[in-house]
């Protein structure tokens, strides 16, 4: 639980000249950025930039054409959801995508599922290693409730849960893999203020807590300027800056890019 | 919690109810008859004429005799829509009423019932249908099958056959016979009979089955009939699949006369051609029509009182009769059974010992008011089906012709594979029951 | 049990029950709490253990005998261990309201001089660290939860995880010290002092009061025989632990019977941590109660109306029969049914849900009472008491023994307690767990005692003749006299109109006048549904509560408050003689009511003057103009005229049925 | 109303975790095995246990396996009567080959044979989803029940082309056959449904039964938390149809006595999905709910009819029975789409927090 | 090599030996697929507009056959006895929409589904009470439909185009057709595709749903009523007949749900299969293949195309 120390910040994930389209539609044209050990990496950009289709070439949901990702040293090729999954990246999605028919708790225990191993026979029975896993990974879960406080709507069918709380129970379904690497796909969008400050407190939290990678997208540009270490900027799929908050808010493409967009 | 036990309470004050509910009126003094029927589901088509057959007569023997015996006839009918489920279904909550007999009216009933007929003591009459094996009495003392089996029928059709090719069953050879039949235990029983006479008398066998989902369904099996050119088919078919066969056959131009069933087809399955299917032919065993004195009974005691449901028209209709023909062996048995047991009232056990010793000849069937209504019936202790003669008959485009000449069955090549296939179930049961039951003489 | 209070006799503090209880009830549960999704449970052994571990740890990190510690957080086993591990030493906690904003949190740590602070949490330290420069003394902070401290300073900060598991370590690697701590125990004596309990502050700056173990046992030991609650009992701790009822309910009486003390998850999982854990003890303040009953209403008015209705009329069997069956009296064959079928509808499933299934010994204290709302937990089966008592008594004064329930009376002195009323009116008592005297304040403490050595509460009270117990009727120096020499104890009677749902504010006047007025403010809530129900139509808050049904809807409230003091010999001169209905609602906003909701009289006073002077002019109405302070921050000037009506009295001794 | 949790609180995981974690729950799911395995078989009739409670519990077996499948890995099986019947036939098969093994085990062992069937065609599932899965399903049982019909050595050669039960001993008595007892036979397939139902639990507690809801309720994400879809799909479709195996010999051997592939025709499955359905997508007690709505409704109103003895045909009967069933599955889809499980928590929620509403 | 041969290279032997088969074999199966087609619609109506899928298709087919020939049977004029079944269907659209559909809106699709099977039930009950069980003829004479055959030679033997699947095709293209036009041309066939695609959308353009349920309800008991009046003719009029609607999965399958030439296609092509295959390979597995074939060809086209010929790509948004 404790993080691991990391003082000059090792590349954790590499994402070299990257390129994706379906179809004929360019979404990602030859973009390459790294996220370091350790930091919170934000990914913005104006509507259609590219940013989700980015994180779903992180995490396998799509291949890219072109381009290679490298993660913890190791190039990736042809890499499915689930291999990333086990190779330590977690993701949370734009629109909720709970398990909306289980409860809070389940939900959060089934990112477990990976870390769990006990055989049909034993989960059959319930009884013996079987019980004696699911004892274990449920406490580990219950600290993932704790730190999130969402200790009263453990039991409660996360389709009933309010929409700030969703994206909680996502986090901390997330959070229950140990990731490495934690993607967030606007962990903050659809929000009031008083949500988007929890969230980016726990955003800081975990980032601080387990030591977490984080890479995130977000709109709301305050948010971003908060919270991350590092921007990458996307616009119509083509890296357009990055560095720091302060100096990609000084960029003139940036500025360009989002001229006449409100944000 | 309290709930659940209300719910529980519920369900047992239920289930008591059932087990107490109100014996048939008067169980003492009457004989109880449970007449499976299947009016409803898929089946109905033929199910009803059944059902309607069966029951008058029986209600006629009420009405004009006050019974059999002077013993009243306690009828219920259970409908089973065919479906094996529900006549499993009807079987459990008729058995404790002491019936002293079962017709399931259905091949898929009757097979659960073989083995526990022994058991429950309640003989099953499957008349024509079910098990064909189970015609050795010996080995099914309590199981019924008269007056022929399938593998009779089959039989007996090829001698048809080769009584039309102009002499006996080597007049076969060489000849093509195409076989079309329902796909299931019903449709291909008869193969292997079929498969051995092939064998012996050298014609080709052509298999088209037709499943059941597909009854209506049959053209691949016809344009197989049209490339295969089978010199005759024969068909054992059921419900919808009749009918469209005969279309079909119609349809690719097969010469009708050449075109044979089993006994199932009714008249609405034979007009289904239209005029082409004039020449269509059908095994019976049983009068066709309503020129009967114990029908008129039935016209003058039961349907002009409306004591039934039965429709007019279906009077005399060959299913309709073969109801009646059921019926008459339900009655003989139990009137056999009370002369073997001196008893009025008699049970299931008793009607055993009479379906046994069952003897109904020409003036027999006279007395009944039944005159040339079928051929002779007598059964023995070892032989429950007698493999009896049919006939054959031939639509005219309006109605049955009966066709001169009686069928026998080639007992010979059918009585091996009968016994062959007793000792093949027995074989397979596990400590099968030897027969211990006594058997009477004929009465 | 014998035993056990005879060892409880010769145990004269905390630590020393501590010791007895493991070796007593080693493996009966001492603790519990709600964590992590499941109750966590210690037993007195275990508890033993963690304690004598956590004591070694701060002893090694500098704590000594007869320092003090403070201990700020709220109720969970880390810090009620901190306290007991601080008498381990015979160093003296002094709990700090967890809620108390950093301005008071400096004057108490400051006050009790303490090296040493056991807090809770982030939130904790940000607030003392805050003011540290106020607290030279202060060295070191020992917290509960590491969570958010990680960029923290960590000079001052130890985790209480790494002083216990320092301890345990000394423990096992010097088997020395272990005779040594047991030693410290024995070193502690009972009239040591073993805590000190700041009071609130109400009245001025806060005052340490300083207990004794010795002291503190003995009243704890008293009312647990006189309760007789048992190891087996299980309260559910809830209630601040810098407030005496907390340190004596649950801490004291929990050592001196080895109870369960069971530790809910966080305040907003108090109500369902209730329901699972089910107390057989229970406290709880009337404005917990109100805000219970209020809930209960509220959800059963989304019942079915067939559930609604059922719900009414054995809530209605209950207020005929129940309380009569709880204390013992007759009942007809006919009540006692319907009451039974009732429990089994109704009350038993509603005590359940609430969490009540299983309280057997249940107090309320802290202010007073509506006699309904008293009536109606105890109409369904729950046998709710009132005692009386202050920090300086070591909470008991006054409990009312089982049988012997009133909602206007506390009942009589405690076992060993002795109770004078003094000239003035004012309650005096004299208790074995009454305070060693202010911490660092011996002029405050001789202030508070009488020259033979009686406490003085404060409190003005009078003993009722009927019952005999003891009645309070408001704050000694808040009671004023009538021109004819009456005791006019304003809050008793602004109070009993409050009880009713219609009235959300009563301010009675009466000092130094010939008879008694009130100004009402009603309830919004509970007038506009009255109004809505009887199609009574208004436009404004104004308008309601000018209405004249509104005016004859209070004046039967005030008949009946009326009536009420009639039959009291003690408070028949104050029945109202004449009310108005305020056209607006006393507002912090305008100051009229404190931040905490309690009304500044003499403020009200001042404003209104116009009002009372028509109060007490015998003019039937009264023009007023006050300034208002808009949602948004705006002032303006609402004017208004407000009617002024008559009351009949009732003369004295004319009621005959007993209240 | 009638529950009394305050005070049930839980000191550990395991307590927590339980199936029933409120004691009267568990004292009315002793109550019910204690009617169940003792007071039915003595006091019910012959008709009640081989018409009501044999086909009923058989039936809920084979719903709890679609279950399984259909209503906690979420999707959909046409196919469940092709499956009950391989396991039938290979109950068969078996008890032939090897008539001294106990018929017990090898009633369990033939759900081996339709978990491998089921897999086979489960393989499509992955590419396939919704009601185009149905058809891979589909394709299952028709030619499943063209296979019963067709090999003729499934049926060992028997001239009925039907299952010949043969009778079969346990513990000396016969469980099989004509001579079986109602209630030893009910007693078996009792302790086989239990004991299965109780598997059945434990899975879709733990582990297993998460992340087949977690692929029911969103695929995506659950490959993105790392669960492998082929795998747990076909994991579903083994256990589901080792379940509908089981049941498929239960029901041939300790119900019919004899049956005809007919037996195993899409009606079968369809009746199965819909037990399914009206008694609750993914909750094992609904899946007894619907099994006795579906099933026993239509024998209890012919019951009732007979029991008044109305002057009704018993071919009226049957329509009326079928307008009824008909018209009272749109009316309890219309009062409570989630099944009648979803009732019966409703009810029990109701309870627990009675007198209040919520 | 044996099998591989009967396999691979007998049939194909076959069919140039005897080309007039083949042409038959591919009339019989143009001829049930027009019918497959024909049931495909009625499913695929309602499920573009409602999204239900209505296994009560079958029964409704049994129930407007029964309907037509028990008015002809009470002496009822052919013609009118058609026109009284039109309007009982209006009805049972009406009383489906009002008992059954809305009370149920916004329910997930297996509800639906399962709602249509308890209307199967009842109209099971329903139709057997009111026209009891018997079959019936189909009154193909007095609808004027043709009988006989078109006896072809060719190949040096014939080819037999039976004039009621001639009439059958027929029909069934102008139902197409009209349906076509119905749906590009009037407001509430817009309506209908607007609904498809989105009930907000038809909401805003000011149509009730319930309106359209009616409609397509409706439209698909008249799409019922001819496949009975073909069907019928075929064999009988009995309530076995609804087992056929079963062949309507695979159509829809293949043709995708939602697309009416779909299942015009989808049924083209099972039924041509079926009988190719049935004809050609079903004798190497003992012949009755055809009750899974269709499921086995919608299957194997599955797997290439997960979401049908026809049927509206699943986008998967994440």
């Amino acid at each position: 639980m404790t993080a691991p120390e990391v003082k000059p910040r090792d590349v954790l994930l590499s994402v070299e000249n990257v390129s994706l389209s379906f179809g004929g539609v360019k979404a990602i044209s030859g973009v390459s950025f790294d996220i370091r050990k350790g930091e919170i990496r934000a990914i913005i950009g104006p509507n259609g930039a590219g940013k989700t289709s980015m994180l779903n070439v992180i995490n396998g949901f799509y291949q890219p054409q072109k381009g290679t990702i490298t993660f913890k040293g190791e190039p990736r090729t042809k890499m499915r959801p689930h291999d990333a999954a086990t190779g330590g990246i977690a993701r949370t999605f734009q629109n909720v995508a709970l398990f909306r028919g289980m409860s809070a708790l389940d939900n959060i225990m089934a990112g477990r599922s990976l870390k769990m191993n006990k055989n049909l026979f034993w989960q059959l029975l319930r009884y013996g290693p079987a019980m004696k896993e699911e004892v274990a990974h449920r406490r580990h879960v219950e600290d993932i409730i704790d730190f999130l406080k969402i200790q009263e709507i453990r039991r409660t069918p996360v389709a009933r849960l309010p929409y700030g709380l969703q994206k909680r129970v996502e986090l901390g379904r997330a959070l229950a893999m140990e990731p490495e690497l934690l993607l967030l796909d606007e962990p903050m969008a659809g929000m009031n203020l008083e949500e988007k400050e929890d969230m980016s407190r726990f955003i800081l939290d975990v980032n601080d807590h387990y030591g977490t990678t984080i890479a995130l997208i977000e709109h709301d540009m305050g948010v971003v300027m908060d919270l991350s270490d590092r921007v990458v900027v996307l616009d119509h799929g083509l890296k357009i800056a990055d560095g720091t908050p302060a100096e990609v808010m000084k960029n003139q493409n940036v500025i360009d890019a989002y001229l006449g967009v409100a944000h | 919690m309290r709930m659940k036990l209300s719910i529980i309470a519920g369900a047992v004050a239920l289930a008591t109810a059932m087990t107490s509910a109100p014996p048939p009126a008067a169980a003492q003094d009457s004989i109880y008859i449970p007449l499976f029927t299947y009016r409803t589901g898929p089946f109905s088509g033929s199910g009803i004429y059944i059902a309607e057959g069966m029951r008058d007569y029986l209600e006629m023997l009420n009405q004009r005799d006050g019974g059999i015996g002077g013993v009243k006839l306690q009828l219920e009918e259970c409908e089973t829509g065919y479906d094996t489920k529900k006549g499993l279904e009807c079987y459990e909550a008729v058995k404790d009423k002491k019936p002293v007999v079962i017709n399931p009216w259905s091949t898929g009933i009757t097979l659960p019932l073989i083995p526990r007929a022994a058991v429950d003591k309640i003989p099953v009459l499957s008349m024509a249908y079910g098990l064909s094996a189970a015609a050795v009495g010996d080995t099914f003392p309590w199981i019924f099958n008269p007056p022929a089996t399938y593998w009779d029928g089959g039989s007996m059709i090829l001698s048809y056959i080769a009584g039309k090719e102009g002499g006996g069953p080597e007049k076969l050879k060489g000849r093509t016979i195409g076989y079309i039949y329902l796909d299931a235990g019903f449709g291909k029983e008869p193969i292997p009979l079929f498969e051995q006479l092939s064998k012996d008398y050298g014609f080709t066998l052509k298999l088209y089955p037709v499943a059941g989902t597909e009854m209506q369904n049959q053209s691949s099996q016809w344009l197989n009939v049209r490339r295969d050119k089978p010199d005759y088919m024969i068909m054992y078919g059921w419900g919808a699949l009749q009918p469209t066969a005969v279309k079909e056959a119609v349809k690719i131009n097969y010469p009708m006369d050449k075109f044979i069933s089993i006994w199932w087809p009714s008249e609405d399955d034979a007009a289904a051609g239209g005029d082409g299917s004039k020449g269509f032919k059908v095994l019976n065993w049983h009068a066709v029509g309503a020129d009967f004195p114990a029908i008129a009974d039935i016209k003058k005691h039961v349907t002009d009182k409306n004591l039934t449901q039965t429709d007019k028209n279906h009077i005399g209709k060959v299913l309709y009769n073969r109801g009646i023909y059921n019926s008459i062996l339900i009655a003989e048995g139990i009137r056999n059974a009370q002369k073997l047991s001196g008893k009025k009232v008699v049970t299931g056990e008793d009607v055993r010992r009479g379906l046994e010793t069952l003897n109904i000849d020409a003036a027999r069937y006279k007395e009944m008011g039944l005159e040339g209504f079928a051929g002779p019936v007598k059964l023995t202790c070892q032989d429950h089906n007698g493999h009896f003669a049919t006939y054959m008959q031939e639509w005219d485009g309006t109605k049955w012709v009966r066709l001169p000449g009686e069928l026998k069955a080639m007992t010979d090549k059918v009585n091996p594979l009968l016994e062959a296939a007793a000792k093949d179930y027995t074989d397979k049961a596990g400590n099968w029951p030897k027969r211990t039951e006594a058997c009477d003489k004929a009465s | 049990m014998a035993l056990a209070f005879d060892a409880a006799a010769k145990a004269d503090t905390f630590p020393k029950l501590l010791r007895r209880n493991a070796h007593l009830y080693g493996s009966r549960p001492s603790m519990r709490h709600k964590d992590l999704g499941i109750w966590q449970t210690w037993t007195w052994a275990e508890v033993e253990e963690l304690v004598r571990a956590y004591a070694t740890g701060l002893s090694r990190a500098g704590l000594n005998r007869g320092e003090t510690m403070a201990i700020v957080g709220s109720n969970r086993p880390k810090i009620y261990w901190s306290v007991m591990a601080a008498q381990m030493l015979g160093a003296v906690p002094v709990p700090v309201y967890a809620d108390a904003v950093a301005e008071e949190l400096s004057f108490v740590l400051a006050h009790a001089d303490v090296r040493f602070a056991a807090v809770e949490d982030q939130e904790q330290i940000d607030k003392i660290q805050s003011v540290l420069e106020r607290l030279p003394k202060l060295e070191l902070m020992f917290y509960d939860e590491p969570r958010g401290l990680r960029d923290y300073d960590h000079a001052r900060l130890r985790s209480m995880e790494d002083v216990i598991a320092d301890g345990r370590k000394a423990l096992a690697d010097d088997p020395k010290l272990g005779a040594w701590l047991d030693a410290e125990i024995d070193a502690t004596q009972g009239a040591d002092p073993s805590i000190i309990l700041y009071t609130s502050g109400t009245t001025g700056t806060s005052k340490g009061v300083m207990l004794s173990g010795e002291r503190s046992i003995k009243a704890a030991t008293d009312t647990v025989v006189f309760d007789k609650l048992t190891e087996k009992d299980v309260a559910l701790a809830y209630l601040p632990i810098a407030w005496v009822g907390d340190h004596y309910l649950n801490y004291a009486q929990g050592l001196v019977a080895a109870f369960c003390t069971a530790c809910p998850e966080s305040a907003d999982t108090a109500t369902s941590d209730l329901r699972e854990i089910g107390p057989s003890f229970y406290f709880a303040p009337p404005r917990t109660l109100e805000a219970l009953l209020t809930r209960v209403m509220i959800r059963m008015e989304d019942a079915s109306a067939f559930k609604r209705k059922l719900f009414h009329y054995f809530i209605g069997v209950a207020r005929q029969y129940g309380e009569r069956l709880l204390n013992g009296e007759s009942v007809p064959l006919k009540g006692r049914l319907l009451y039974w079928l009732g429990n089994i509808l109704i009350y038993a499933p509603l005590k359940n849900v609430l969490g009540f299934s299983r309280v057997r010994v249940a107090y309320t204290a802290g202010e007073a009472i509506g006699p309904d709302l008293f009536a109606y937990y105890r109409s369904i089966g729950l046998n709710f008491k009132q005692l009386y008592g202050q920090t300086e008594a070591f909470l008991y004064v006054t409990a009312q023994p089982d049988g012997e329930i009133y909602s206007d009376t506390v009942g009589p002195a405690c076992p060993n307690v002795d109770i004078r009323i003094a000239e003035n009116g004012e309650v005096l008592f004299k208790s074995p767990g009454q305070f060693t005297g202010y911490f660092k304040d011996p002029v405050k403490t001789a202030e508070a005692m009488t020259p033979d050595g009686y406490v003085m509460t404060g409190d003005a009270g009078y003993f009722d003749e009927k019952t005999g117990h003891l009645k309070i009727i408001d704050r000694a120096k808040d009671v004023g006299r009538l021109n004819d020499g009456t005791m006019f104890p304003p809050k008793y009677i602004e109070n009993k109109l409050k009880f009713f749902p219609d009235i959300r504010e009563a301010v009675a006047y009466g000092d130094k006048h010939d008879f008694v007025t009130v100004m009402l403010n009603i309830d919004l809530t509970a007038v506009s549904s009255w109004a809505e129900r009887n199609n009574v139509s208004y436009g404004s808050y104004q308008e309601l509560a000018g209405h004249p049904d509104v005016y004859a809807m209070m004046e039967e409230h005030i008949a009946e408050v009326n009536r009420s003091m009639a039959e009291d010999k003690m408070m028949a001169g104050n029945q109202i003689k004449r009310f108005l209905v305020l056209h607006k609602e006393l507002d912090a906003d305008d100051g009229e009511l404190t931040r905490t909701q309690k009304v500044r009289r003499s403020f009200v006073a001042e404003r209104y003057a116009a009002l009372i002077n028509g109060l007490y002019d015998g003019s039937t109405a009264a023009d007023i103009s006050t300034e208002v302070t808009f949602e948004d921050g705006r002032k303006g000037t609402l004017a208004a005229r407000v009617n002024i009506q008559d009351m009949q009295t009732v003369p004295v001794g004319t009621v005959g049925k007993a209240a | 109303m009638f529950y009394r949790e305050a005070g049930q609180f839980k000191t550990s995981y395991e307590v927590d975790a339980a199936v029933f974690p409120i004691r009267q729950d568990r004292i009315g799911i002793a109550l019910i095995l204690f009617i169940a395995f003792v007071v039915i078989p003595l006091t019910a009739t012959d008709f009640v246990i081989s018409v009501l409670l044999v086909p009923f519990l058989i039936l809920s077996l084979a719903a709890i396996g679609l279950n399984i499948l259909t209503g906690y890995t979420g999707l959909l099986s046409l196919g469940t009567a092709g499956f009950m019947g391989v396991g039938a036939f290979a109950c068969y098969k078996l008890t032939t080959y090897f008539p001294n093994v106990n018929i017990v085990i090898w009633i369990f062992v033939s759900g081996f044979f339709a978990s491998a069937v089921g897999v086979l065609f489960g393989l499509p599932s992955l590419r396939i989803k919704g009601f185009y899965l149905a058809v891979a399903t589909l394709a299952a049982q028709f030619f499943l029940d063209w296979a019963f019909i067709r090999v003729q050595w499934l049926t060992n050669y028997n001239t009925s082309g039907a299952i010949e039960v043969p009778t079969r001993t346990l513990f000396g008595m016969p469980l099989t056959g004509p001579n079986a007892a109602p209630e030893f036979r009910y007693l078996v397939v009792l302790s086989f449904v239990a004991a299965m139902t109780w598997f059945a639990s434990n899975l879709v507690h733990g582990r297993i039964g998460r992340m087949w809801m977690a692929v029911r309720d969103m695929d995506l994400a659950a490959e993105l938390i790392g669960i492998r879809l082929l795998p747990t799909k076909l994991l579903a479709f083994a256990i589901s149809s080792f379940y509908c195996g089981v049941a498929g010999a239960l029901m041939v051997f300790l119900w019919y006595g004899s049956a005809e592939p007919a037996v195993f025709n899409i009606d079968q499955s369809f009746t199965i999905l819909f037990m399914v359905i009206i008694g609750g997508l993914g909750s094992l007690i609904g899946s007894f709910f619907g099994a006795g709505l579906i099933y026993g409704l239509p024998i209890i109103m012919r019951f009732i009819v007979n029991l008044f003895g109305w002057q009704i045909t018993p071919a009226t009967v049957e329509h009326f029975t079928f307008m009824t069933v008909g018209g009272l599955i749109i009316l309890f889809l219309i009062i409570e789409p989630a099944g009648l499980a979803r009732l019966w928590q409703i009810a029990k929620q109701k309870l627990r927090v009675w007198p209040f509403p919520y | 090599m044996d099998l591989a041969y009967k396999i691979l290279i007998d049939p194909f032997m076959q069919m140039g030996s005897a080309p007039d088969l083949l042409v038959q074999t591919l009339w019989e199966g143009l001829v049930a697929g027009v019918l497959y087609s024909l049931i495909a619609l009625g499913f695929v109506l309602i499920f573009k507009a409602s999204g239900v899928f209505n296994f009560a298709q079958g029964i409704m087919v049994v129930f407007a056959a029964l309907t037509l020939v028990g008015f002809h049977q009470l002496g009822v004029p052919a013609f009118l006895a058609l026109g009284l079944t039109i309007t009982v269907m209006l009805g049972l659209a009406f009383t489906v929409e009002r008992v059954m559909l809305r009370p149920l809106v916004n329910q997930p699709d297996i509800i639906l589904f399962m709602a249509t099977f308890g209307l199967t039930y009842f109209l099971i009950g329903f139709g057997e009470f009111v026209f009891g069980g018997n079959p019936k003829k189909m009154i193909t004479a007095d609808l004027y439909l043709p009988s006989g055959a078109y006896d072809i030679k060719m190949f040096g033997g014939f080819v037999s185009l039976q004039k009621i699947d001639i009439a059958a095709a027929v029909i069934v293209s102008i139902m197409v057709v009209v349906l076509a036009i119905f749906f590009q041309k009037t407001r509430i066939g817009r309506a209908l595709r607007a609904v498809a695609d989105s009930h907000k959308a038809a909401l805003s353009v000011g149509i009730s749903l319930n309106q359209i349920w009616v409609v397509v309800w409706f439209a698909a008991g008249i799409v019922a009523l001819v496949t009975g009046i073909m069907w019928g003719a075929r064999s009988e009029v009995s309530f076995s007949l609804q087992i056929i609607a079963l062949k309507a999965l695979p159509v829809l399958i293949l043709g995708g749900f939602t697309s009416i030439p779909g299942a015009i296609v989808g049924g083209l092509i099972i039924g041509i299969g079926e009988k190719l295959g049935e004809f050609y390979w079903g004798p190497l597995l003992g012949s009755g293949i055809e009750s899974w074939l269709a499921y086995v060809i919608a299957l194997i086209f599955l797997l290439f195309r997960p979401q049908g010929l026809f049927g509206d790509k699943i986008i998967e948004r994440i």
